[in-house]
């Protein structure tokens, strides 16, 4: 049976792309913003997991007005990088990983959990970001990647309980899947952020940091955030937090902390990363 | 829905992509998302009025596109992450257009973000040197 | 507040409505499955809903396998009908009721379903028969119609039982909207009939029955039906009556049953209609 | 999902559309919706081997098409209400397509159903007179 080994979460800002596609990591302002992902990316080179399940949202790049899935997962062979308006990023084309997406879209869907099967996507820069951060700039992504799409632009989103209960029902999905592989979920987005109105520049680094706390002492209790509160406390894009916890449910009640990383600012957003291991 | 969406409008300079704004907004919107295209960031270049009348939206919002007034296209039903292409288009960053959303220079509000990001204790809109 | 004042559930086999369309209706073979839903057409008349929710499944019309939602819900302003190979159908097109589709979106949305939100879509003879045989050949379509699209295409399709609760949810939204309207749910799909390989032609009356007798006697027990039991005991296409439970659900425990028809066979499938009245 | 999918293995004459089956035959599938448009409609019999080349599909598959053979497009991945915008191109009904599918005479097939279906303990395929 496959395992979901770990968690790891990261903002996903668009800012931070352009920064290494454009090799600006070492100037004074992104320094700080790349030097906490080292360890990321030492981790998954001692970790080598076959497959990475990505939880992430669509920033109307695959999915216009015409048609908006709640949950949507990937279940292509890959994935082109997305035309967000400047040309797609100089990143390699993503692979994924059909019949563990297909285990995952059916095992949830007998689950009762309503789930979109996509077939054809371009991602965006919501899922292609967490891979540099932990890749850097190699010519193929070193493993599989299966995308999981959250709304988060049209209201309302899922619940974060939703979210919660999602990625328990994947953790299930995952372990029922004959194979002995090791795969690591990453929830991505956030954390305080608001990129809209008079109010831009939205960062709240208390209740950052409360919810990296959560991650381990008190999930239960952060699946119960409301969306209100989210907008109020986090920003309104803050609201992107609700797909770390899809990563969190799929992980076991007992975790280890391995790395943090916290800094402010990248562009408009406080920039959050964890990496939390099974124990 | 009444409940649910009530609390929102109580947050400052803040709107909340609903049901009403998506339907308000969908053409406009749907414009934006058409740049994701090279062809046709090239053909709103070359005559902006001309491709924004391949849109069904309104003469407000047709307007609020030509003057990159974002605030006030996030009024007419625009969500900021479709908006974002007419950015892309123009060249210009995200943080980019934060600042115009904000009414403040783009240094001040880089210095604002450097300094830790608009907290909750401050006001919206620009800040105080 | 809105209230659903009864369901209305039928068959939505594509012969039926090129039968109608064709003007064969009197013909022997067609008379007695159009006799059936004379009630139907007077009852509708007195009735005057202001909008029909209206259930069914469409048949890789409007989804490719590019993007298959399991639950999706039409909240643009009108529908096309949909060309399946021979042409549109000569029938109005279908105006929806944004106001009131979004609401039960967003409701149910809130309430952990997992929607998907549509804004563009051709209907097929999935959503065109029915109202056909509801209304007959008007020029105008006499009311609102929500169409709201389930999944029973690709494997798997919704158990029976969240499609039962997902009903419930639907109850639940309509009746916070704020409106006096009198609403008709209408489930569409079935009985009986399987389309491909072999097997095609086989038919369960039955299983029909049992299925129609239980609506009002014990819908509990129709939830609990699996997959496998759909597709041996009423034909591979059978599946389809996971869609009557959406129906069944959104509707009072106590129900008058106001009319049942029954025939076989209308092309390859066993026709029934029934007509529930909350009490 | 070995153990959900197992169980309808055993049903006689009946394939689910499960991931292995779409995946198998995406490509056959999206052909056969492409034909919701007239002019492909056309294209397709002005030269039906010539448009089967614009979709990526197995030889097999494509000869299968061009024998009109469905119940071996099923078993290639076909889904039948893809493959019925095939029949409805041929200007073929339902009715007709599940006739070929039994191996039955159209009449026979009409007469089977009229006489009230092929009923759970009566044999697949087709049924004696
Ligand atoms: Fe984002
Ligand atoms: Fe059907």
């Amino acid at each position: 049976m496959a395992k979901i080994i770990a968690g790891v979460a990261t903002s996903h800002i668009p800012a931070v792309g352009a920064a290494l596609d454009l090799g600006k990591t070492e100037e004074p302002y992104w320094q700080p913003v790349f030097k906490g992902y080292e360890k990321a990316k030492e981790w998954f080179k001692e970790t080598k997991p076959d497959a990475i399940i990505l939880i992430y949202n669509d920033h109307a790049s695959a999915f216009s007005l015409e048609m908006i899935p709640t949950f949507a997962i990937g279940c292509a062979d890959q994935f082109a990088p997305a035309d967000e308006g400047w040309g797609p990023r100089p990143v390699p084309v993503v692979h994924g990983y059909p019949e563990l997406a297909w285990h995952i879209a059916q095992s949830t869907i007998l689950d009762e959990f309503d789930m979109t099967i996509i077939n054809k996507m371009d991602v965006d820069h919501g899922l292609t970001v967490p891979l540099s951060l932990m890749f850097g700039q190699p010519t193929e992504w070193p493993c599989k990647v299966i995308p999981l799409a959250v709304n988060v632009v049209q209201y309302p989103p899922p619940t974060g309980n939703r979210c919660y209960n999602l990625g328990k029902a994947i953790q299930r999905a995952v372990e029922s899947f004959e194979s002995n592989e090791r795969i690591v979920i990453m929830g991505t987005g956030g954390m305080s952020h608001q990129l809209q109105g008079p109010r831009a520049g939205f960062i709240n680094s208390a209740f950052d940091k409360a919810f990296l706390d959560g991650l381990t002492q008190d999930p239960d209790a952060l699946a119960k955030i409301s969306h209100l509160t989210y907008v109020q406390e986090a920003g309104s894009e803050g609201i992107e937090l609700v797909m770390w916890l899809i990563m969190r449910g799929a992980l076991n009640q007992d975790l280890k902390e391995v790395h943090r990383h916290y800094h402010v600012p990248a562009s408009n957003t406080a920039v959050g990363h964890i990496i939390l291991e099974n124990v | 829905m009444e409940n649910y969406y009530d609390a929102f409008k109580k947050i400052p300079g803040t709107v909340i992509f609903d049901a009403t704004q998506s339907r308000l907004g969908y053409h406009l919107n749907m414009f934006a998302m058409s740049l994701m295209k090279n062809e046709n960031r090239q053909a709103f270049k070359a005559d902006e009025v001309a491709y924004l009348n391949r849109f069904p939206m309104s003469p407000v919002q047709h307007q609020a596109v030509l003057d990159r007034d974002y605030n006030k296209m996030i009024g007419l039903g625009g969500n900021i992450y479709f908006l974002a292409k007419i950015g892309a288009t123009d060249g210009h960053s995200f943080q980019k257009l934060a600042s115009l959303m904000t009414g403040m220079p783009e240094d001040d509000y880089r210095n604002m973000m450097i300094q830790g990001g608009r907290n909750p204790t401050m006001p919206i809109g620009p800040v105080e040197k």
